[in-house]
């Protein structure tokens, strides 16, 4: 039972990682690419997962918050000279004030009344907060330049960058902070609680409106952290984390709601996927194919696999 | 006197429709304080088309059925554009238009349109063009070679096109033809992601660049790239003999990164075209004093342009009406801030096309420096491209 | 209250007939637009009422335009053929994946529908000799011509129609097929409901309006361009109109499109820069003052009424 | 006669085992008592039966036919009509909309007619208001609406599955009178309960589930003073 | 311990619940009455759950009415609601141990009280790891009440307990509560099993339409000709 178990719970990432072997022996830079870029997808789909998987919050406008971590992170750098990778202390603290701000004004008051509710209220945020900072900050993009974004090394004959490996270990950081919250602390329990049965959560003793806020709060302050580590790399505009939202919901749909070590499994897996299909010369154009039939497929596959309830 | 009426759909959210509005503006301003046109004031009406074909269409309706306007000016993407060309040629009215590039635009007006003029080079005109320039260069300076030229372009409709119209010429240059026919030997094209569209990782596509060694890497795609394109090029240590790139705008401050510094550009303008172009320089000044910004895009100098060509015409021909106004039209030499002097002419298919070329233009010092065409060159082209190390 | 009901259809229906006599050509375009956006809004509502959150309608939509666009241009059909093989085309995809992922449920269907759409696109974009690839494709031959009058009643007729199918779909039996199956699929097979077989044909059916639409959004102004005839404005907005006005109605969609139709030019009219914020407050004000749409309220308010009176 | 027959049938979930190796037959017209002890397998059982999930081993015959593979719909339609043991009230529809449901999908009525004999069903079974939505109405009355829903399928064989849990003493009374009504139209009951004076008053015959497997079948008084059904599933005290 | 005052609950315009008064001292005291009497109204507003109109609920002597149910159920009163309201996805241990997770003075016994719930109910203990949603019925109904118990309460409102358990747990669960009454927990019961809850109870009320008709001792309850007929079926 214990071994059968432990084959079970690592299975995935067992063959994640033989995949990543494979593939590095293969075309060594479709591996790394992959992995750095899926890290990144993961790495933003987390707190989606958080949110949306776990206490069932649909957040449409998941990665207009990114946006604005990033700009903010960018106006650090600009008035304080802050680096991008030290201001994602006070972005985090302060995309939590913001996102539990948001979350006690508006999310908190349609909760009830549903999902479909839920996706227009953030689709209607998302619509602001995009054009606020299209009017704020223009949509030309700026950027903030740190020499050690594209260093790189050789190692057995390849060149390649070293920043980017900072998305894989953000990412592994954050599952694993958010693994230790959701198993060890009574905030985390409590958040699965108010997921499957908010009345029940209320009957066993927890303050549901607080969880749902820090829940909200802490997902959209974990993406001032990929704000923080995107910024030296990525041009920044107001549409920079629009299609960081779709992404997310792909992975939590890959991954299954509520598992979160699906996520950066997903994510990788799709990162390397999308890799290869780039380095395949004359396919490049492919390569979305490749995301969405790998998704496809998954879904399909468990969908057959579900045990029924 | 009633008002001459004109009307402009542009983007307004987005910094290139935002600026060529704000120079409508500015073009407006100037002609009203010189006491307009045929002794009639200039009003200008824009309208937001928000990126949306629909939206753009539906402008031009309500420019031209409740605003009355006499003129539709404007214009940035090609999709929004398509929409628009049937509810044009409903109107029939004098329609000069800055944006668009695609050919697919100047199909869809088709030959008998003598209303429309096009003032933004067509796709096709710009490829031509930049094998003009570097003929011109290669002749000016001949340790430059383009022999082996390798376009990045992203996968949309705006780098695709760019993609086609090389290999339409490759095509013509290996028959002796065309405007690369000397100095083009091989081509290679490979498509991206474009940042913009929620890609932004191009190290695939470089590598295949880096394997190609090109004498020539041009990459089409948006302003959001520049800069990604750059640090990853870094990464993998990338250095072509000139690293060119051709999006519509430029990111800010794009100058003051240590990576600019000798990356090669495609576009209609700079703003160091002030020390060559007195008009340049005059609306340079203008715009900011007027709007307290810098013009960040060719699209402002376009703008200007935009109205300045109409109302040269309409002096000209000393009438708004439509046929002398369009024979006016045609004969209009006007110079404009862009750096050279405007002229209609026929291209591919329509009878009154103005530009057809874009410019080369580097980054040093932080700044774009013309480097052709050779009349109003700024600066001496850099190359080989400095290498990454130490940046 | 028998007799205004028909009555006020009536009128309504009159009015819209009327409109192009009435008014400028740029009411008829925003007409054009609201009929639209109205018709995907009411088909995406017509699926969500068997439980089912579909994200496909950009796909469809998309689809549609692309094979409206290529039987005119490359097979000189008529344009109105074209938009019936628009909508053929899209019903029959729709027939085939719907087998396979009509098992799904919740967020998986959801984003599995949004997936094929950008599928959808992928591949069209690839296939450059009978699609123009990226840089889309144009056609000579477009519907009506520019005639934006004929153009507005061959839509508003679309639209009636889809307005018929849902308020059938309201109606009959399948109300009650459909209704059963958002409630609980388990009660509804174990009385009797072919999940499968209704969820398949409401799944084609909103398809099918889907494609018919988007080829005639498509032939309208003659051209296709992958990132724009499937883009996720035809998904979001739709929905966001459909939520606004009021879900499980046919009514509701209608409002909602109205709306947001018309405050969405209002606005820019007033102004110019920074009008979508405002479009933004309006959306997240009603969700949050109307939980039920505007129809919904609206309902409400009436109902409320009506006790009240009967109290007294 | 019998009308449906279980062979051999078995249900595994994962590594439970919860109906095993079952094999009964359900008289026509009789009201057959279904008992046993929390857990047995009497509501998967009735989910085989009625189709919700498929048997991992053996056969299910109703009236001759196999309907083993057969979808749950198609069941409904052949006759097996079930209500839930948590009750499942369809919360969009009204109590009589709920009803139709049964009426227009499993017997095949058209709107009209279903209505009307969803109306007459609302009143035999004593629902009061047809028209109210189901987040106003009683435990109890979601149960008639449940019976009533099943009963407008026109069923053969009706499956309750604990309809009188939860009720007082008033009420069951009421509800056992319709259940006697039920099966003197000819409908063939089995039935599922926790409330013994319903199973003693109500069935011919039981049968005893205990951890998947049948341990005794009969008339009620004699299969309560088995030991084995007294130890597992009675207690001393009954 | 717990005392209700002209207790008055409506939902949208209809009232449920009318002039309810009622108290619960250092006892066990039942609710009888038939569906639809609004007993389990009575316990949500005790709980939070529901907002009365007016009226006052005081526990220990302080008021409930403006405290959120979290809150009510840290001050020592615990639920087994009607319809369970359990975590479905959670095994059947997860949900014990959020039983007691979220009160401080349970939490530190936790080891206990779940020895003390497997006792009861050991199929508990034998599906600990079983998705709470796959459990059977009356299975679902034992994991509440366990789930109640893990909660150290010094009220406890169980609504309905017994329904779905087998005859022989049914009298298993209310010698239990015996028990549990003795070691000082009050209990707050609605029952249609009035012969074994009568068995528990020192007081019982019966509620029909919203009111209070009879409120006496649980013997006088048994000898009321009006509970025999309606409630044990003599
Ligand atoms: N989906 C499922 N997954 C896993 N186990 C299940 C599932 N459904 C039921 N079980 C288990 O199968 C056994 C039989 O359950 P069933 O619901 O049939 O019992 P029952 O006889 O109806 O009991 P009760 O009288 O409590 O309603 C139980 O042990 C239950 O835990
Ligand atoms: N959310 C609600 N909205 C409207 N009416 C309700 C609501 N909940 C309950 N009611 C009504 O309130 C009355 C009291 O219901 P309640 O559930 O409190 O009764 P009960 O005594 O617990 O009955 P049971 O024995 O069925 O559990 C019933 O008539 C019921 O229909
Ligand atoms: C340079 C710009 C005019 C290009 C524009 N985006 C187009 O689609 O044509
Ligand atoms: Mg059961
Ligand atoms: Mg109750």
């Amino acid at each position: 039972m214990e071994s059968i178990s432990f084959w079970k719970k690592y299975k995935n990432i067992l063959f994640l990682i033989l995949l990543i072997v494979a593939v590095a022996i293969w075309k060594p830079h479709a591996a790394i690419y992959g992995l750095q870029r899926g890290s990144l997808y993961a790495l933003a789909g987390l707190p989606l997962s958080l949110t949306l998987g776990i206490v069932g919050i649909m957040n449409l406008s998941h990665g207009d918050f990114l946006s604005l971590g990033i700009y903010i992170v960018y106006m650090f750098s600009v008035n304080t000279r802050m680096d991008p990778l030290v201001s994602i202390l006070p972005v985090f603290i302060l995309l939590f004030l913001l996102g539990a701000g948001v979350y006690k004004l508006t999310v908190a008051k349609v909760l009830k009344s549903g999902h479909l509710n839920q996706l227009l209220l953030t689709f209607g945020i998302s619509m602001i907060l995009l054009e606020v900072m299209n009017l704020i900050w223009t949509s030309r993009p700026r950027s903030v330049y740190v020499g050690y974004s594209s260093s790189s090394v050789t190692v057995a004959g390849v060149r390649f960058g070293t920043y980017e490996f900072l998305y894989v270990a953000f990412a592994i950081a954050v599952l694993i902070g958010l693994q230790l919250f959701l198993k060890k602390t009574r905030l985390g329990q409590a958040s699965f609680a108010v997921g499957q049965n908010p009345r029940g959560a209320k009957i066993v003793g927890i303050n549901t409106g607080f969880v749902y806020l820090i829940v909200f709060g802490i997902s959209v302050a974990i993406l001032g952290i990929a704000a923080g580590v995107m910024v030296p790399r990525f041009a920044i505009f107001p549409s920079v984390g629009s299609s960081y939202t779709m992404k997310s919901f792909c992975l939590v749909a890959m991954a299954g709601l509520g598992n979160l070590t699906g996520i950066l499994i997903s994510g990788i897996a799709l990162g390397v996927g999308e890799a290869i299909v780039q380095s395949i010369p004359g396919y490049a154009g492919w390569s979305d194919i490749v995301f969405f039939g790998v998704l496809i497929a998954v879904i399909m596959i468990r969908s057959i696999r579900r045990p029924s309830l | 006197a009633t008002p001459i009426k004109i009307g402009a759909v542009l983007p307004l959210g987005d910094i290139t429709g935002d600026q060529a509005a704000k120079a409508m503006k500015l073009a407006v301003a100037e002609i009203n304080a010189a006491g307009g046109l045929l002794g009639r004031p200039v009003e200008l009406i824009v309208i937001d088309d928000e990126l949306k074909p629909e939206k753009g269409a539906a402008a031009i309706d309500k420019l031209a059925t409740v605003d009355k306007v006499d003129f539709f000016v404007g214009g940035m993407g090609s999709s929004v554009h398509l929409a628009q060309i049937p509810v044009m040629k409903r109107y029939q009215k004098i329609t000069i238009w800055i944006g668009a590039a695609s050919y697919l635009c100047e199909n869809a007006v088709g030959p008998d349109a003598d209303w429309y003029f096009h003032l933004h080079p067509w796709d096709y005109q710009q490829g031509a063009s930049y094998g003009r320039g570097w003929t011109e260069l290669s002749e000016a300076y001949p340790e430059i070679r383009t022999d082996r030229i390798f376009l990045a372009y992203e996968e949309g409709g705006f780098g695709t096109a760019s993609h086609e119209s090389y290999v339409a010429l490759q095509r013509q240059a290996q028959q002796g033809e065309g405007a690369w026919a000397a100095i083009m030997n091989d081509y290679k094209g490979v498509s991206f992601k474009s940042a913009a569209l929620g890609g932004g990782d191009y190290r695939a596509m470089l590598q295949q660049a880096k394997a190609y060694n090109p004498d020539l890497f041009i990459w089409a795609g948006y302003d959001a790239d520049a800069l990604p394109m750059l640090q990853q090029a870094k990464e993998i240590g990338f250095a072509p003999e000139f690293f060119v790139g051709a999006p519509p705008g430029w990111p800010a401050h794009f100058g003051d990164s240590p990576l600019a510094e000798g990356v090669t550009l495609y576009g209609m303008w700079a703003p160091t075209i002030n020390k060559v172009s007195p008009i340049a320089e005059h609306f340079y000044n203008a715009y900011i004093e007027m709007f307290k910004e810098e013009p960040a895009t060719y699209f402002a100098p376009l703008g200007y342009t935009n109205i300045y060509f109409l109302a040269e015409g309409i002096k000209a021909a000393g009438t708004i009406d439509k046929a002398p106004l369009i024979k006016a039209l045609e004969e209009v030499e006007y110079a404009s801030p862009i750096g050279e002097v405007l002229r209609i002419a026929p291209s591919n298919v329509i009878k009154h096309q103005g530009f057809t070329a874009q410019k080369i233009l580097q980054w040093q010092g932080g700044e774009q420096q013309v480097i052709w065409p050779l009349e109003l060159k700024t600066a001496d082209p850099m190359f080989p491209f400095p290498s990454w190390e130490g940046r | 209250m028998k007799i205004a009901k028909p009555l006020l259809i009536l009128i309504a229906l009159t009015a819209a007939m009327l409109l192009p006599i009435m008014t400028e050509a740029y009411f008829i375009s925003i007409a054009i637009t609201i009929l639209t956006f109205m018709t995907l809004a009411l088909s995406w509502d017509m699926m969500l009422r068997t439980g089912q959150l579909s994200f496909g309608t950009a796909g469809f939509f998309g689809l549609g335009g692309y094979t409206g666009i290529i039987a005119a241009a490359d097979f000189g059909v008529n344009p109105v053929i074209g938009i019936v093989l628009g909508g053929l085309v899209a019903g029959g995809i729709a027939l085939i994946l719907g087998m396979a992922i009509l098992r799904l449920r919740g967020l998986y269907f959801a984003i599995t529908t949004m997936a094929l759409a950008s599928v959808f696109m992928v591949i069209i974009r690839n296939l450059h000799r009978l699609t123009g690839g990226p840089s889309g494709k144009i056609v000579y031959n477009t519907l009506f011509n520019y005639d934006s009058s004929k153009v507005y009643w061959f839509l508003l007729a679309i639209a009636v129609g889809t307005v018929v199918i849902s308020e059938l779909f309201q109606r009959t039996r399948i109300h009650f097929a459909i209704d059963s199956i958002r409630a609980d699929e388990t009660v509804a097979k174990s009385h009797g409901v072919n999940i499968y077989k209704y969820l398949i044909f409401v799944f084609v059916v909103t398809s099918i309006i889907q494609g018919v639409i988007g080829a005639t959004y498509a032939l309208q102004y003659g051209f296709v361009y992958p990132e724009s005839s499937f883009s996720p404005h035809y998904l979001l907005l739709p929905i966001a109109m459909a939520l606004v006005g009021g879900i499980y109605s046919t009514i509701g969609p209608i409002l909602g499109a109205i709306i947001l139709g018309l405050s969405s030019e209002y606005l820019k009219l007033i102004m110019p820069y920074g009008h979508l914020v405002i479009y933004g407050v309006i959306i997240v004000v009603v969700v949050l003052f109307m939980p039920d749409g505007v129809y919904g309220a609206i309902k409400a308010f009436f109902m409320n009424r009506k006790r009240r009176l009967e109290e007294r | 006669m019998s009308i449906l027959k279980v062979d051999r049938v078995t249900k595994r979930f994962g590594g439970l085992v919860a109906v095993n190796d079952v094999t009964m037959e359900i008289q026509k017209g009789e009201i057959l008592g279904l008992i046993g002890p929390n857990g047995a397998g009497k509501t998967t059982l009735t989910n085989l039966i009625s189709g919700v999930h498929l048997v991992s081993e053996g056969k299910i015959v109703f009236e001759g036919t196999d309907i083993t593979l057969l979808p749950a719909h198609k069941r409904c339609k052949l006759g097996i009509a079930r209500t839930f043991q948590i009750a499942r009230p369809l919360k969009n529809l009204t109590v009589v909309e709920n009803i139709m449901i049964g009426g227009l999908f499993g017997k095949g009525e058209n709107l009209k007619t279903g209505r009307k004999s969803a109306l007459e069903l609302c009143e035999g079974i004593g629902l009061k208001k047809p028209d109210e939505t189901l987040d106003r109405i009683t435990v109890l009355d979601i149960k008639k609406m449940e019976i009533a829903r099943a009963m407008a399928t026109n069923p053969k064989i009706l499956f309750l599955d604990e309809v009188m849990s939860g009720l007082n003493m008033d009420e069951t009374r009421d509800m056992i009178y319709t259940v006697r009504k039920i099966r003197d139209t000819g409908v063939t009951i089995c039935i599922i309960e926790h409330v013994m004076s319903v199973i003693r008053e109500l069935t011919e015959r039981v049968i005893v589930l205990d951890r998947g497997e049948i341990i005794a079948e009969g008339p009620y008084s004699v299969v309560s003073m088995q030991h084995n059904v007294i130890s597992a599933y009675l207690g001393e005290d009954a | 311990m717990l005392e209700v005052k002209n207790l008055n609950v409506s939902y949208g315009r209809i009232q449920v619940i009318k002039d309810f008064t009622f108290s619960v001292g250092n006892e066990a005291v039942g609710f009888f009455g038939p569906n639809g009497a609004g007993k389990t109204t009575l316990i949500n507003s005790i709980i939070g759950l529901v907002r009365p109109t007016s009226g006052e609920i005081n526990f220990e002597g302080q008021s409930l009415l403006d405290r959120e149910t979290y809150q009510i159920v840290r001050m020592g009163i615990s639920v087994v609601p009607q319809d369970g309201e359990l975590f479905p996805i959670m095994t059947v241990i997860e949900n014990l141990r959020i039983g007691s997770s979220y009160i401080k003075e349970a939490r530190e016994k936790t080891s206990e009280r779940l020895e003390f719930v497997f006792k009861i109910f050991p199929i508990l203990k034998e599906r600990a790891f079983q998705l709470a949603g796959t459990m059977s019925g009356g299975q679902q109904r034992m994991l509440a009440v366990g789930r109640a118990l893990m909660a150290m309460p010094r009220l406890l409102i169980l609504d309905e307990p017994s329904v779905g358990l087998q005859p022989s747990l049914v009298t298993e669960l209310f010698e239990k509560l015996a028990v549990i009454k003795t070691e000082g927990v009050s209990i707050l019961l609605s029952e249609q099993n009035v012969k074994q809850g009568l068995k528990v109870i020192d007081r019982g009320y019966v509620v029909e339409n919203g009111t209070v008709v009879i409120e006496s001792t649980a013997d006088d309850l048994k000898n009321n000709e009006h509970v025999k007929r309606s409630y044990l079926g003599l």
